[in-house]
């Protein structure tokens, strides 16, 4: 049974598609909505196993499935985990019940709304778990389309235009990606069978010539720049966060944007460590940027979900900025911090949704008070900001802690630079808090209702991991270092090592008289 | 024989570019296809000069084979005019442009 | 002076001015009636070429069949009358002159490269009579032979499915008033 | 004394089959007190299924490379084009039948074996190893096009009809100046005594690519390449959608196919001269099909420019001019057939009676009026987006990464950047479908049975996107040339 | 037998804790008993760290130092941060201050905010505060540290903003945290580096690697100084003091703990416990004085123009904050530490003292409207007294042995300027206290609420007798000449050389006559009713309003900074995002779109045109291959 663990998480939604299909028009919009949960509960539950039989000694890949699909392109059924994908996988599979239960409220097309979620966990898993490049593409496109359809069958009043825009801009990167890929399988070739095989076609770009094998990283590079986003390719992520449902937006930020960073560390490092070396300073810059300029431009945003979108381009810049590092601390931080935006800016995005369905209005201007109005939303509305501001004691500050830490031992210059989104996070973040809670509450916000028992269940677990995993990051650690330090070591062994000089280990403090 | 192929093969290239300007400046349909059955004739034309340049007859019987693709070609395409003609009025190609952009 | 190089100098001006003519022909009577000229001299080729059989089956076919039922659709549809030559597309005119120019241009470079104007060929023995040609035609050539046959179906098809309509009762001169009418329009089009 | 040679009838038996019901047709429907579309239909599809029949018995068939005297070729390759293009056909003439039974003044009898007909053209041009026999086979489709086209009479459809006959004419006294040339250059013009003739250096260079120019000229009209391309969008446009159909998915393949046996087999030796010509064919078919489409408020004009683009794409395939080029070229005309098909039946149903209701306006909120019509068509746009998991994809996958193997890969960049313009095209559809409100009534025509048949290539273009691996054994067997 | 003691020193963290958990999740339902629950916890917390405290002191002098290891926090690579909990003599005496004042401003709270419908969120957020406080001050690592700093800055967002439906008290919350958190990140850039330089944060390992001169001058004073940046910010030191006077929109025990008591001194913590690396970057120490001896007279003159009694307080809790830095600029930690202890005590007296002024006149907060409180609330009038006595430094309270102590170091290592600097200082803080204490309970009543003011209820004013009684006696904690508290803090904070200079007496009779003289005059001016000082004030314009208006470093902010950042913002979010880069994309979109309607009058309907176009094809094509042919 355990043995296809990745096959049963990636596909157990489809037995919920298959469902819901089966099903027909005569299921009640509530049964739909109880099926997709279910569903995706379970989904949750079978990822579970995955991290319990997850080898913390293996920095390679495991739970491997190899099975041919198309033999005669070379295409193979190729699934495999380790300490990145897993963590991956798992913030999948955790926000999509919170995602499914924040769309209770939908009454549009329920069940196409469904199949789309469902089909949008299966692609997202998907590309995580694939280790064939081909096998890859596909869910990388595919998930594309639920998205899309998502955003645009869903989202607000400019949706069609963001459900577009988010659909070419991401097109257009994998246009590059699919070159590159089909680039590297023809080379593939020359010796026997093409193949797609991640493993196999690592020793084949090694083989390349430092020119080629730059314009290669580029091509991948593009794709997953746009999806991250990095700094000038980041116009869709607005439009396409703030016109989304707030499922939506919670996938969106919680999920999709780290496909773009997981590709980054999984394709880019490991097939053109040379590149990536070569490259490593125009991305760090690219990141910076993106770090200040997103928090730059969230802090005018009058429409929170805009800010909040904003604010992901400045959380996002620090991911690539530490994976780019080549340090340990970095690479660690870096991947910690995809968890860790994935559960703060998913809580906000959630948020925001319960804020918007009681006032109907996104607009920071038209809020205020609601502290007084209902203080528990609130309350956990501020968990979250100070989550996403960097509390200490709260997930997303060792993620950037350690970043800046990892980067700043390579560069002074970055880490510093890096370090202003801290002040700046404050600003937007507070200010934009401080008009939707603070201050005298508006006339028609009066009698708003506070959380109900369904928002108490979507937030309790978001919020109590962003708690946990403040105080406890090792349990994330601990299984992403094998990794990481794997990656740090081939692309830059110089790092392999701390670049901090180990100090002699101090005379031991004692302990009380302690003998 | 001493005429030079080649003259022939000038000869038929001439009459095909003729062919060929007769369908890019007539607005006459009927004149138009008249110019295509000029060009298959420079064809023709070609096929039996090449003929004769190998000295064997596969060029004729091409040749012969193109004269009744032509006569097929000539019955469906003054069925289609005159049925465009039953339509509009007219064998104008410059007036039927309905479909466009 | 070799005979066959008078015959060929002779006619071949005239295919070529009757070609041209036929172009520029703004009656399609005449147009046709030109055409059927440049067939001729074309046929008197074949017999330069030692193609008698075809030098027959061009006059028939050609000169006789197609175009007999070219001017018969002609007449039938009464568009006998003069085609205005005007050019309304802009630059139609110059670009199709060029274009033949050119093709002409191109196929004479590939024959000049390829032949050369001063190749000779010998006096061959076989000329393309009836049963000359028979031969091939009904054994190398048998397939393609039957399938002409397929062709001639299709085209008996056409004939039927696209002529055989009841046609709107229009009298010659309500389709005449239709022109006259159109010819007007589109010459302010073209003011 | 005349000896004449073998004919083993078997090795044409498809096309025989075709033409001999094509002509069952004729005789009912000329002695038929009224005719009726089910005789019809009945006689028409057995034809199919019988020569499908037929050409599957050729699988195996392991006599002499030629039969006919030389005529015809026996391969894999062209079973596989009989296969496809009569598969082709029968979805066609289904289709056709509810089109007719909708709008009976439309309706003509003739419709069926005029199809067969170009159909055995069609096949016949896949086998041809004979220029002549090439050039008969692309006058018997032609022909049975042009009738298929004007055939309602309705002014669009006979505008179309006079438009592509002209044009077309024109086009094949192209091609026959080219066999002629092809003939002046090496003394013969079979496909196999070509190719001898010109890597031999008896052949005649100059000439021949005279010939090469001009054939593939010909060629490219018929499979709708720019600059070759301009009837395309008037003619899909003007004629019956099911014809549409009929004519982008068959004609296109069938002019393919004949176009890689001729250039792959008789000017293999030319192949350095021929492939730069095809390559900025390609270039600019592509940017040409995937910007003009942007513009269109017609999905019949849209789907032309969508079927001029892919052609495109097939042709970056063929410029790796080798059996890899040609698998993946045979792959995405099968891919490209199921979905342009499916795509065009989407359309007939959509456009309800006649061919009135064809602007793209008609397709809002489709997914409310009728949600398996919007699906299968979102399928087959993404099919035609090449966005996986549609058989478009794999595709894609194929042509591009042969290019890239024969190292085009500057071609292969346009041909990814022109998809993106391309997919905002079909996106545009979807668009319309899923996230307008529909502003007419409810859908206009609820028969069944047509959708049933769509079923048929939707499901299609799903199998090849997930397992193409079914036919890519077969397809790896067939992209073998024997000569 | 000791560590069966110490191995409860994560309970004193942890008690606070518990009470914030409680009082957040079930305040509403506890109602009045969550300030007793919360005050419980502060009581015994207290308790716990006395009995630990003692045990320390127990232990010989040289192994003062308990580390008790929790858990690992992070764990990356060499790169370890453990959960360890650090008590040696430094922390000892924070924690004692932390808890005890703590615990009494608890007590004080539980009247003082009464009837307040939210009084459970209160006191979860007070205790909160305190675990963070005690973090800070127990992390044996810098990053343990860190989180306490940002803690407790959290802590005092909440409780600045906790009356968030006034706008002013919603602003100055995140006016605080964001002006703090100004000097917080240059301080965590001190951690990178430290990171960088040690690949460690233990303090342990980083001071016993300074001794071994792991690092350079240079390292240590950059390391130095942006640890000093998040110390200036905390301690609302000079640039960064703005946040501080506007924080006083909180409830007055928050200003008592936090801005007077706790918070504020992290930064004097800070450098104390930082003091290896300041001192071996000469810079840093002088830096640190120089900041230190600027805020101290600045935050004085501000203070003598404020006319809300809590802004008075607020600018003269900055400028003795000044104070402490002056004294560890010039090594003198014991001193400071010192200095901070007493303060903790008149400082929280004054402001709860403050606080109960309010509560009796209804929350007026202006000393103009004062006037003769001395004998409508006479304990408060009395215990404060005491407070400001301490502060204005009248012999023999504890301010006067602080303050003494930092001048006569001045004075002893040479550094006459600081010494005179420090003096007039001296001299500021006594008159504004003595104009604050004049106008507030001398004199006649200026209003009704003066004269309808009614005492506050014991759990008030118990508090206040009891600091009262420590500011007193806090001075005998340093009494003797080499000073006890200076021998306890000796191994951590060394002792300073002193050289020779004025002998003490002469010394401390130049401090009494400064301190007399100024309380002389203020009471001459203010509340002998002989002068209209009011009057006097318009005469004086405009130094008085510069004064208030704290010489208008906020409006210079304002117009130099954010100002002009917010138009940098806009002009990046809605002209560079949406017009260049959106606009680019856009644009491109839109050229595909003409090119294409370009294509549709291509497409004429001419066949003719079509014809040409197969034409063109063809000869292009011919010409192509004649090229190469």
């Amino acid at each position: 049974m355990t043995a296809h663990i990745l096959t049963i998480t990636t596909f157990l939604p489809l037995a919920g598609v298959i469902v819901l299909l089966g099903g027909g028009r005569n299921l009640s919009d509530q049964i739909t909505k109880l099926i997709a949960f279910l569903t995706t509960v379970a989904t949750f539950v079978a990822s579970l196993v995955i991290v319990g039989r997850f080898d913390t000694a293996v920095s390679g890949f495991q739970m491997v499935e190899h099975a041919a699909w198309v033999k005669s392109i070379g295409l193979s059924y190729l699934l495999g985990i380790d300490g990145i994908s897993l963590w991956m996988v798992l913030l999948t599979t955790f926000l999509m019940p919170l995602a499914v239960l924040a769309s209770w409220r939908i009454e549009k097309d329920v069940r196409r709304y469904m199949l789309a979620m469902l089909i949008l966990e299966i692609s997202v898993v998907g590309s995580f778990v694939a280790l064939d490049l081909l096998l890859f593409f596909i869910f990388f496109e595919a998930l594309l389309v639920p998205m899309y359809l998502l955003i645009g069958g869903w989202g607000g009043e400019r949706r069609v235009y963001a459900a577009v825009k988010f659909f070419l801009f991401t097109m257009a990167g994998s246009a590059f990606l699919l070159l590159a890929i089909l680039f590297l399988y023809s080379k593939s070739g020359a010796s026997g069978q093409a193949t797609f095989d991640l493993r196999s076609l690592v020793s084949v770009a090694g083989g390349l010539s430092a020119g080629t094998a730059r314009w290669l990283f580029m091509g991948f590079f593009v794709a997953f720049a746009v999806k991250v986003p990095l700094f000038p390719l980041h116009t869709w992520l607005a439009d396409a966060h703030t016109e989304a449902p707030t499922a939506g937006s919670v996938l969106l930020a919680g999920v999709l944007l780290k496909v773009g960073a997981y590709g980054l560390i999984r394709f880019n490092l490991a097939l053109f460590p040379e590149a990536a070396k070569y490259f490593a300073t125009f991305v760090s810059v690219l990141a910076v940027i993106g770090i200040i300029y997103g928090a730059v431009c969230a802090i005018m945003q009058t429409d929170i979900k805009r800010l909040v979108a904003y604010s992901s381009v400045s959380h996002l810049g620090f991911v690539v900025l530490g994976i780019f590092a080549f340090t340990r601390q970095g690479m660690t931080g870096g991947v910690l911090q995809m968890v860790n935006h994935g559960l703060a800016t998913g809580a906000l995005f959630l948020l925001v949704g319960m804020v918007y369905d009681r006032t109907h209005t996104r607009q920071l201007g038209e809020l205020g008070g609601l502290a007084g109005v209902t203080p528990w939303l609130a309350g956990a509305f501020l968990f979250a900001v100070f989550a996403s501001v960097g509390l200490p004691g709260l997930n997303s500050f060792i993620g950037e802690f350690l970043v800046i830490v990892g980067t700043f031992s390579v560069s002074h210059w970055f880490g510093s630079l890096a370090a202003i989104a801290v002040i700046l996070a404050a600003i937007y973040l507070l200010w934009s808090y401080q008009r939707l809670a603070y201050g005298p509450v508006h006339e028609e916000h009066r009698a708003l209702p506070d959380v109900s028992v369904r928002e108490v269940a979507i937030l309790a677990p978001i919020l109590g991991l962003i708690l946990v995993f403040g105080v406890a990051p090792r349990l994330l650690t601990d299984k992403i270092q094998p990794t990481t330090n794997a990656v740090v070591a081939r692309v830059h062994p110089a790092h392999a090592q701390d670049a901090a000089p180990v100090l002699p280990p101090a005379a031991a403090p004692a302990e009380g008289s302690a003998p | 024989m001493r005429t030079p192929i080649a003259f022939f093969l000038v000869l038929s290239g001439i009459l095909f570019s003729v062919g060929t300007a007769g369908v890019l400046l007539r607005k006459n349909a009927l004149v138009i296809f008249m110019s295509v059955e000029l060009q298959l004739n420079a064809a023709n034309l070609a096929l039996v000069a090449f003929a004769r340049m190998h000295g064997d007859l596969q060029g004729q019987v091409l040749a012969f084979f193109s004269m009744i693709v032509a006569a097929a070609e000539v019955v469906v395409g003054l069925a289609i005019i005159v049925s465009v003609y039953r339509r509009r009025f007219s064998v104008n190609v410059d007036d039927a442009r309905e479909l466009r952009g | 002076m070799p005979l066959d190089n008078v015959v060929f100098w002779v006619f071949a001006p005239i295919a070529v001015a009757s070609a041209i003519g036929m172009l520029f022909m703004r009656n399609a009577v005449h147009a046709a009636l030109f055409l059927i000229v440049d067939f001729m001299c074309i046929s008197v080729m074949y017999l330069l070429l030692d193609a008698p059989f075809l030098f027959a089956v061009q006059i028939i076919v050609y000169a006789g069949a197609i175009m007999v039922l070219f001017l018969f659709v002609i007449m039938l549809l009464g568009v006998d009358r003069h085609e205005d030559l005007r050019e309304r597309l802009r630059g139609q005119r110059i670009a199709g002159l060029a274009l033949a120019a050119g093709a002409a241009l191109e196929i004479g470079l590939a024959v000049r490269a390829g032949i050369g104007f001063s190749r000779h060929v010998p006096p061959s023995a076989l000329s393309g009579t009836a049963e000359a040609l028979a031969k091939p035609l009904f054994t190398t050539y048998f397939f393609p032979f039957e399938v002409t046959s397929v062709l001639l179906i299709v085209a008996a098809i056409a004939a039927m499915v696209l002529a055989q309509r009841k046609a709107k009762a229009v009298t010659l001169a309500e389709a005449n008033a239709r022109n006259a009418e159109r010819d007007a329009r589109l010459r302010d089009a073209t003011k | 004394m005349i000896k004449t040679p073998v004919f083993d009838v078997w090795t044409i038996l498809p096309e025989v089959f075709l033409g001999g019901f094509a002509i069952l047709g004729l005789l009912y429907e000329a002695f038929a007190p009224r005719s009726d579309r089910r005789v019809h239909l009945l006689l028409a599809i057995s034809g199919t299924f019988a020569s499908a029949a037929a050409a599957y018995a050729l699988w195996t068939y392991s006599g002499p490379p030629t039969a006919m005297a030389g005529m015809v070729n026996v391969d894999r390759f062209s079973v596989f084009g009989r296969l496809l293009l009569v598969s082709i056909a029968a979805i066609s003439l289904l289709l056709g039948t509810h089109y007719f039974s909708r709008d009976t003044k439309l309706y003509r009898g003739e419709f069926y074996p005029l199809v067969l007909f170009a159909t055995m053209g069609m096949t016949l041009i896949t086998a041809a190893a004979d220029l002549i026999v090439v050039f008969l086979a692309l006058e018997i489709l032609s022909l049975s096009l042009y009738v298929l086209t004007g055939m309602t009479g309705r002014r669009g459809s006979n505008e179309a009809a006079m438009k592509y006959f002209l044009l077309g004419a024109f086009s094949s006294a192209v091609f026959l100046y080219g066999i002629a040339m092809a003939y002046g250059a090496v003394d013969s013009t079979s496909l196999a005594a070509l190719a001898h003739g010109l890597s031999g250096q008896t052949g005649n260079q100059s000439i021949a690519l005279l010939a090469v120019v001009l054939l593939l000229a010909g060629f490219s009209f018929k499979a709708a390449l720019v600059p070759f391309h301009m009837w395309t969008p008037d003619v899909y446009q003007g004629a019956p959608t099911p014809v549409t159909g009929f004519m982008s998915a068959a004609t296109k393949a069938a002019a393919f196919l004949a176009l890689i046996r001729v250039f792959d087999v008789a000017f293999q030796p030319l192949t350095w001269n021929w492939v730069p010509l095809i390559w900025v064919i390609a270039a600019v078919t592509m940017v040409v099909g995937a910007v003009f489409a942007v513009a269109q408020s017609d999905i019949k004009r849209m789907l032309a420019y969508s079927s001029i683009l892919n052609a495109g794409y097939i042709l970056v395939g063929l410029t790796a001019a080798n059996s890899v080029g040609i698998r993946a070229g045979m792959f995405y005309l099968v891919a490209y057939a199921a979905t342009s098909v499916g795509a065009f039946g989407v359309v007939m149903l959509v456009s309800a009676r006649g061919d009135e209701l064809t602007s793209l306006d008609t397709y809002r909120g489709l997914a409310r009026r009728s949600p398996f019509l919007a699906a299968i068509m979102t399928l087959f746009l993404l099919s035609l987006a090449g966005i996986p998991p549609a058989a478009g994809f794999i595709a894609k996958v194929e042509v591009f990464s042969a290019a890239l193997h024969a190292g085009n890969w500057s071609l292969v960049l346009i041909g990814a950047i022109t998809s993106v313009v391309a997919a905002f095209v079909y996106l545009r559809v979807v668009v319309l479908m899923y996230m307008e409100e529909p502003d007419g009534d409810g859908e206009r025509d609820t028969a069944v049975w047509p959708r049933a048949v769509l079923a048929i290539p939707a499901l299609g273009v799903l199998v090849l996107g997930v397992v193409p691996g079914v036919i890519l054994k077969a397809i790896d067997a067939a992209s073998v040339l024997r000569w | 037998m000791t560590q069966t003691v110490f191995r409860f020193l994560w309970l004193i963290p942890a008690l606070p804790l518990a009470g914030a958990a409680v009082n957040l999740f079930f305040g509403k339902r506890l109602g009045k008993l969550s300030g007793v629950l919360a005050s419980a916890t502060m009581g015994v917390a207290f308790v716990l760290s006395a009995v630990l405290v003692k045990e320390l002191v127990s232990l010989p002098a040289e192994g003062r130092l308990v580390v008790r290891h929790l858990f690992d926090w992070i764990k990356v690579g060499n790169f370890t941060v453990a959960a360890d909990l650090r008590l040696d003599q430094v922390s000892a005496i924070m924690i004692l201050v932390v808890t005890g004042v703590g615990s009494l401003i608890h007590v004080y709270a539980i009247g003082y905010m009464d009837g307040d419908p939210r009084v459970g969120r209160f006191f979860a957020y007070l205790n909160l505060f305190v675990f963070f406080m005690l973090m800070l001050v127990l992390g044996e690592n810098l990053l343990l540290l860190y989180l306490g700093w940002e803690g407790v800055g959290l802590c005092s967002y909440l409780l600045i903003g906790f009356w968030f439906d006034r706008p002013e008290a919603a602003l100055a919350a995140k006016k605080a945290f964001i002006t703090t958190r100004i000097g917080d990140t240059l301080m965590l850039v001190g951690l990178a580096l430290i990171v960088a330089k040690f690949g460690t944060l233990d303090f342990t390992a980083i001071f016993n690697s300074t001794a071994a001169g792991a690092i350079t001058k240079g390292a240590a004073t950059a390391i130095a100084l942006l640890l000093f940046a998040g110390a200036i910010g905390k301690s609302a030191q000079v640039p960064l003091h703005v946040w501080l006077p506007d924080a006083m929109a909180g409830p007055t025990p928050v200003s008592a703990l936090i801005h007077a008591a706790t918070m504020v001194t992290a930064g004097v913590y800070l450098v104390v416990r930082m003091h290896p690396i300041f001192e071996l970057s000469g810079v840093a120490m002088t830096v640190v004085l120089v900041v230190g001896l600027v805020t101290a007279i600045f935050a004085g003159t501000c203070a003598f123009g404020q006319d809300d009694i809590k802004r008075v307080l607020a600018y003269s809790t900055v400028s003795q904050l000044g104070f402490m830095f002056m004294a560890v600029g010039m090594r003198a930690y014991a001193a400071a530490l010192f200095m901070l202890v007493a303060h903790a005590f008149y400082k929280a007296l004054m402001f709860l003292g403050a606080g109960s002024v309010m509560h009796g006149t209804h929350d007026a907060t202006d000393m103009k409207t004062f006037g003769g409180l001395r004998k409508t609330m006479p304990i408060t009038a009395f215990t404060f007294l005491i407070g400001a006595a301490a502060q204005a430094g009248v012999p023999p309270l504890a301010g006067f042995f602080a303050k003494d102590a930092i001048l006569e170091i001045a004075n002893h290592t040479g550094r006459i300027a600081v010494y005179v600097l420090g003096t007039f200082a001296a001299l500021l803080s006594a008159a504004y206290i003595g104009r604050l204490v004049f106008l507030t309970f001398f004199g006649e009543p200026r209003s009704q609420e003066a004269e309808h003011a009614h005492e506050s209820p014991p759990v008030m004013w118990v508090p206040l007798a009891v600091l009262a009684v420590g500011a007193a006696f806090a001075g005998w904690l340093n009494f003797t000449p080499e000073g006890r508290l200076a021998g306890f803090l000796e191994p951590v904070a060394g002792r300073v050389p002193t050289g020779p200079g004025l002998t003490v007496p002469v010394m401390d009779a130049i401090a009494v006559a400064v301190t007399l003289g100024a309380l002389i005059a203020t009471w001459y001016v203010f509340a002998s009713g002989k002068i209209d000082w009011l009057a006097m004030r318009e005469r004086l314009q405009p130094i008085p309003r510069m004064l208030q208006n704290g010489w208008y470093v906020d409006k210079a902010y304002q117009t130099v900074f954010v100002e002009p950042g917010r138009t940098f913002a806009g002009i990046t979010a809605f002209v560079v995002d949406l017009k260049i880069i959106d606009g680019l994309v856009n644009a491109i979109g839109a050229g595909v779109k003409r090119l294409a309607s370009a294509g549709r009058h291509l497409q004429t309907g001419y066949v003719r045109n079509y014809a040409l176009g197969l034409g063109v094809g063809l000869v292009a094509l011919l010409f192509w291959a004649g090229v190469r042919g």
